[in-house]
């Protein structure tokens, strides 16, 4: 059954066509991921997805239920989670009280020293428990992305949507990270969805792999069958 | 009294447009409001009083020096005051509605509170179509305002820089990939949106003589333009201006002249509930 | 913990006895000083913790001040009740403006408050059978006897009220969500923050405690003047909290006191007194945007990283992590 | 956080003991407060007020001075504003500790003081705002030494409008208290002496008065009487004549300073020609020595004519003040008032003389004779009263 599912979603952005007629499902329990060459749209499709706008046409379903047009607030408390491609932490505000946004508006009235544990808990999981107190602006690149994580988390989603998470690891961290992901959807339930770049980790971690070009879909399917397919070379080495 | 209201409420609605275009460039690029935008009209008035009397120019000389002045005036604020705040609106609202109090406290000191008007360019009236006499300057300013406005957007369609504005004004990103320098533009187009402001005020000075605090309707009008013609549209901006006009004109002569200008908050309650992106504006940012 | 607690009722006391060891005008400044306490730090609420500004906090407060005022005056209500009823009509007028604009973004906010401030003249000086115009409307005081020791007590109690109001709505959950919204609104709405609410919220209660304010300034007065709600008024309340430190608590506090006593003491160099506020506070909000607690802040820190071996704060993230993420 | 929050209070606490000691002067002069706008949109009338204080005080001071002492005169700003004035009142007597206050030019922040002035129980002495519940209070402490709406309407434009024999009139008033009050009374003394009218109200703010004007024009009236003050006025003028309801009708200035403002004749043009305006000063009408004694003072100290009268109208008062005090023999409040209520003064503008009748604005009220003068080829025409007229309307 798919978790989440887009019928014909287009965007136009003033004279540009972003998007143009994409239909894609995600299956509930899977780890799909987006490609596609820069300016392919695929932030934008998450963007639609996670309601920062609506889409000039088509709709989308979460469990069924249409959830075009919906404020991001409503889709995030539907079970729908995101981080962004550039980060955005709250950068005035300290690594816990990030994380306490995201946990107070998913337990309502809950008292301030549980949802400090719980905001721990969550920044434990991603490895910046020690960092807890420090304002998010300080934090680099790597732990900003990190920060998104452990807040996404605490939304305490069904579907989890990643951009671009790996940007800036090695090629171990870059393991330890996919070993994460992995857990998550094992060990929570969770479904990702995945806007990467780095190739080898899409290949080695998700089992259905969605190619964007020029706001259309060129391919969809298993990681190897699209690597090996000459046009989504072609889009990304040109000729 | 039906034809001069009519007439009254296109002049004055040009008018409100010429002001309002400023407004609504500097938003549409910038994304920011400048609250101190009726003080750049102020002072254009002031110059070109200063220049006319004290120093003796030509009254066109000292206009187009006087929106010269203004525009330089305006290149330097965005320098010193705008740039910091790029990306943080709520600073660049107080910054210049800040800005605001202090010209017009700057203007009490230097000029005093007396009105300052800069010479006529025309005398007397003449009669419009047998109905009513009709002020010569203010149809002059009327010309002077549709002239600029042609001009204004002449250079948007025509030249370089006007395609550079259409473009950021579209999508700010985009213009950024495409290599715009977006920082020299936005110095620009602010300083531009001041001069337009400027051109307004010494078009309308003869007319309106300029007082310290004159420029706070001025400017609350255009804003109210600005709204109803959707943020950031040109077009929006010129129909917004003459719209309001005729309502305040029409308003005054047949329902209250002591609530003339609530008229156009309660078009900018309308526009708000039913259509907030206003008459022009694209429906999403 | 305790001295703290012992340090600050001691303060609290001090400042509560203070009055009596001062003359009827010094009395005065501490009762105008204390309205504008109320006014900053309510204003700081909306502008410091979410990012919105109102420039219509003046005309909430002259909301509550004409409010009270026609009913106490006209309609001969306890001006107590009269304060509440204030309070109440600014909190109303506050949640229309802010439904109808806030889901529009920052801009629209300031636009409207601003024109509503403009209305809001136009009305006051069309029904001046009602509200006297710029002549003024008389109103009774909150005692039955004048007294300015009474009124600094009422003001102080208000104060207190108010900062209290802010406090226990920054430091519960929802100054979190206040917080989220001011730094980066489409992150907290990611996060399920309902923005539009966040707003609405904080700009209702800012603009109650606005019309409170208002309310008993007008029955200190004994006479409310469309000044109440003026532009110059909310440049005044504006600058305060800029000057003081905007989104910090503190701020609006020592911006309140430091302008209003200066004020008194340069009063007599007449049109300079504006233009200097405007110039001061135009540099504070270009050059030290977190006003003077930002700056005493940075000091302080400085000094204390000057005294201590550095802390390292970005740490590489190999270290920390247990599980490799990411 | 809580540390800082008593750090604040801590702050205030000594800021305010810092306040508690500011010295208080040694009085070896009798202080005199002057209350006036000096900022905001009429700073025109806080200039004219230091122009006349600084004639009056030169005066008193070389004629004896006020008690054996010099006289000392501290202006205080109101900048037009009720509250502020009312503030600035109690700070003229509770910090600087003057005798008396004089002066004020708004209606609404004279009626904020006179409650102040009640309340401290000090005299006061109204220059320039005209509102009758001034005096019509019948405070005690209250008095007013210039016109009040009433006196203007009833005894100066109701007249000169029947004396020149208008037959149709148009009322204009601004949306301020004293416009609304002036243009109630206006209608009913026109009412009153059979003058058929019709009246609107405009905007203070607007500077454009076409769609009134030509509700006016559409009357045909023979006078318009325009209570609208400050520029309102320079636009309303200049507007009227293009629109040709000037000169067939003839428009009157119910203030009267914005008519002799320095820019007057910029902003109106040639359409300011015929314009007529209410005044209690003009050169060639000097009812006593001491007024001529006044403009020749004044020439010397500024350099040109006196343009706006009230800086004549405060000259007056202080001149008044200080011979109540002498009169009293001391600055105690009650004294003065008994002393200023038997004043008999020879002033610029007349004999000073507060009425002591309870019940209406004449309580404690001096009404100093007003003009109406016309502009005609720049030069000001008295036209009304007849006794002081130095020419005839001309349209």
């Amino acid at each position: 059954m798919a978790l989440l599912e887009g019928r014909g979603v287009s965007k136009r952005f003033g004279g540009v066509q972003a998007l143009e007629d994409v239909n894609f499902e995600v299956e509930a329990g899977s780890i799909v991921g987006l490609i596609g060459p820069n300016g392919a749209g695929k932030t934008t499709l998450f963007n639609i997805v996670a309601g920062a706008f609506p889409p000039s046409a088509g709709s989308v379903h979460f469990e069924n239920t249409p959830i075009t047009g919906m404020s991001a607030f409503r889709i995030c408390r539907q079970g729908i989670a995101r981080t962004f491609q550039v980060t955005r932490p709250f950068g005035e505000m300290t690594c816990l009280e990030n994380v306490a946004v995201a946990v107070v508006n998913r337990n309502q009235g809950c008292p301030r020293h549980k949802w400090e544990n719980l905001a721990r808990e969550y920044l434990d999981a991603v490895g910046l428990a020690m960092l807890a107190d420090t304002a998010a602006k300080h934090l680099n690149v790597v732990q900003k992305k990190r920060l998104e994580i452990a807040r996404s988390l605490a939304t305490e989603p069904k579907l989890l949507m990643l951009d671009e998470v790996l940007g800036g690891l090695n090629t171990q961290e870059i393991q330890e990270a996919i070993g994460f992901i992995r857990q998550l959807r094992d060990d929570r339930g969770l479904t990702v969805f995945w806007i990467e770049h780095v190739m080898g980790a899409i290949m080695q971690a998700t089992e259905k792999v969605i190619v964007l070009d020029q706001g259309r879909i060129l391919k969809e399917g298993a990681p190897a069958d699209v690597v090996a397919d000459a046009r989504v070379i072609h889009a990304y080495l040109g000729d | 009294m039906l034809a001069l209201s009519i007439t009254n409420g296109l002049v004055i609605g040009i008018i409100y447009a010429l002001t309002a275009l400023g407004v609504s460039l500097v938003v549409g690029i910038m994304n920011v409001i400048n609250f101190a935008h009726g003080e750049f009209y102020i002072l254009a008035g002031y110059f070109s009083f200063l220049f006319a009397h004290t120093l003796g120019l030509d009254p066109m000389v000292a206009m187009v020096l006087s929106v010269g002045a203004v525009f330089v005036f305006g290149v330097v604020v965005e320098y010193t005051l705008i740039r910091p705040t790029y990306g943080d609106e709520l600073y660049s609202l107080i910054l210049t509605f800040i800005l605001s109090i202090v010209l017009q406290s700057a203007y009490l000191l230097i000029f005093g509170p007396y009105p300052n008007k800069p010479p006529n360019w025309v005398k007397g009236a003449t009669d419009l179509f047998g109905l009513f006499m009709y002020g010569n300057q203010r149809l002059a300013a009327l010309f002077a305002g549709i002239a600029v406005i042609a001009l204004f957007f002449a250079m948007l369609k025509l030249t370089w820089f006007g395609r550079m504005i259409r473009a950021a004004s579209q999508d700010r990103e985009m213009a950024e990939l495409n290599g715009i320098n977006t920082r020299r533009l936005n110095m620009l187009s602010f300083g531009l949106g001041c001069a337009l402001a400027a051109a307004a005020g010494v078009i309308l000075s003869p007319v309106f003589p300029v007082t310290p605090t004159a420029g706070v309707p001025v400017a609350l009008t255009a804003f109210v333009c600005v709204v109803l013609g959707g943020m950031g549209s040109m077009w929006g901006c010129v129909v917004g201006g003459l719209i309001l006009g005729l309502v305040e004109n029409l308003g005054a002569a047949y329902v209250s002249t002591g609530y003339k200008h609530v008229f156009m908050f309660v078009i900018l309650i309308l526009v708000l509930l039913v259509r907030p992106s206003g008459l022009f504006g694209r429906s999403e940012t | 913990m305790k001295t703290k607690w012992l340090l600050l009722f001691v303060g609290l006391a001090g400042f509560a006895v203070l009055p009596w060891g001062l003359g009827v005008y010094h009395q005065h400044i501490l009762i105008v000083s204390l309205f504008y306490v109320m006014m900053a730090a309510s204003w700081n609420l909306l502008a410091g913790y979410t990012g919105q500004v109102s420039f219509g906090h003046a005309a909430f407060a002259g909301i509550g001040a004409y409010a009270s005022g026609i009913l106490a005056a006209k309609a001969g209500i306890n001006p107590w009740l009269g304060v509440a009823a204030g309070t109440l009509l600014a909190a109303i007028f506050g949640f229309l403006v802010g439904v109808l604009c806030l889901k529009l973004g920052g801009i629209y906010l300031s636009l409207t408050t601003l024109a509503f401030s403009e209305i809001l003249h136009i009305v006051i000086n069309n029904e001046y059978e009602i509200t006297r115009g710029t002549m003024g409307l008389q109103v009774p005081g909150l005692l039955s006897e004048y007294s300015k020791l009474g009124y600094f007590y009422i003001f102080l109690c208000a104060a207190l009220l108010t900062l209290l109001v802010v406090h226990r709505l920054i430091h519960a959950n929802m100054g979190l969500n206040f917080r989220a919204v001011q730094n980066d609104e489409r992150a907290a709405a990611s996060l399920g923050v309902d923005v539009v609410r966040v707003r609405v919220l904080a700009f209702t209660v800012s603009s109650a405690l606005a019309g409170m304010a208002g309310a008993l300034y007008g029955h200190y007065l004994l006479l409310i003047t469309p000044h109440i709600p003026s532009l110059d008024q909310q440049f005044l309340v504006l600058s305060m909290t800029v000057i003081g430190g905007l989104g910090s608590f503190v701020g609006p506090i020592i911006g309140a006191f430091c302008l209003e006593i200066l004020s008194e003491y340069i009063r007599v160099y007449g049109e300079y007194h504006v233009l200097a506020f405007g110039v001061v506070a135009l540099i504070v909000a270009r050059f030290a945007p977190k006003g003077l607690v930002g700056i005493s802040k940075s000091v302080w820190e400085r000094r204390r990283q000057a005294a201590l071996p550095a802390v390292p704060v970005t740490d590489n993230g190999k270290g920390g992590a247990r599980r490799g993420v990411t | 956080m809580k540390k800082r929050w008593v750090f604040a209070v801590l702050m205030a606490a000594v800021v305010g003991i810092a306040l508690g000691s500011v010295p208080v002067q040694a009085a070896d002069t009798v202080k005199i407060g002057v209350v006036g706008p000096r900022t905001g949109g009429a700073a025109a009338t806080g200039k004219a007020f230091e122009e006349g204080i600084q004639l009056a005080t030169t005066y008193v001071n070389a004629n004896g001075g006020v008690l054996g002492k010099d006289l000392e005169v501290v202006f205080e700003d109101t900048a037009g504003a009720p509250d502020k004035a009312a503030s600035g009142f109690e700070r003229l007597v509770t910090r600087d500790g003057v005798a008396m206050v004089l002066g004020e030019s708004h209606s609404s922040a004279a009626l904020a003081e006179i409650e102040v002035a009640n309340r401290l129980k000090v005299p006061f002495v109204v220059v320039e705002a005209w509102a009758d519940p001034i005096t019509a209070k019948n405070y005690r402490y209250v008095f007013r030494a210039g016109p009040s709406n009433s006196g203007v309407v009833n005894d100066t434009i109701a007249k000169w409008v029947v004396h020149e024999g208008f037959k149709k009139a148009y009322i204009v008033a601004e949306n301020t208290d004293w416009g609304l009050g002036i243009a109630e009374l206006s209608k009913a003394a026109l009412k009153s002496a059979g003058v058929p009218y019709e009246s609107l109200v405009t905007e203070r703010k607007s500077q454009d008065h076409y769609t009134e004007l030509a509700k006016i024009k559409a009357f045909d009236p023979d006078v318009v009487l325009a209570f609208v003050y400050g520029t309102g006025l320079h636009y309303f003028v200049a507007q009227a004549g293009e629109i040709g309801l000037t000169p067939k009708a003839v428009v009157l200035d119910g203030a009267g300073p914005p008519s002799l403002w320095p820019d007057f004749w910029t902003n109106v043009g040639d359409y300011g020609n015929l314009e007529c305006f209410v005044s209690s000063m003009h050169e060639k009408v000097e009812l006593t020595p001491l007024a001529t004694a006044f403009r020749e003072a004044y020439v010397e100290a500024f350099g040109h004519a006196p343009t706006d009268y009230k800086s004549r109208s405060i000259y007056d008062a202080i001149l008044i003040a200080a011979d109540a005090i002498n009169r009293a023999g001391t600055t105690d409040a009650e004294k003065v008032v008994d002393a200023l209520e038997s004043t008999e003064l020879l002033v610029t503008r007349g004999t000073a003389r507060f009425g002591t009748e309870k019940g209406g604005p004449e309580y404690h009220h001096w009404m100093p004779p007003m003009l109406v003068i016309q502009w005609q080829d720049k030069e000001q025409v008295v036209l009304y009263p007849p006794e002081a007229a130095t020419g005839k309307l001309k349209r």
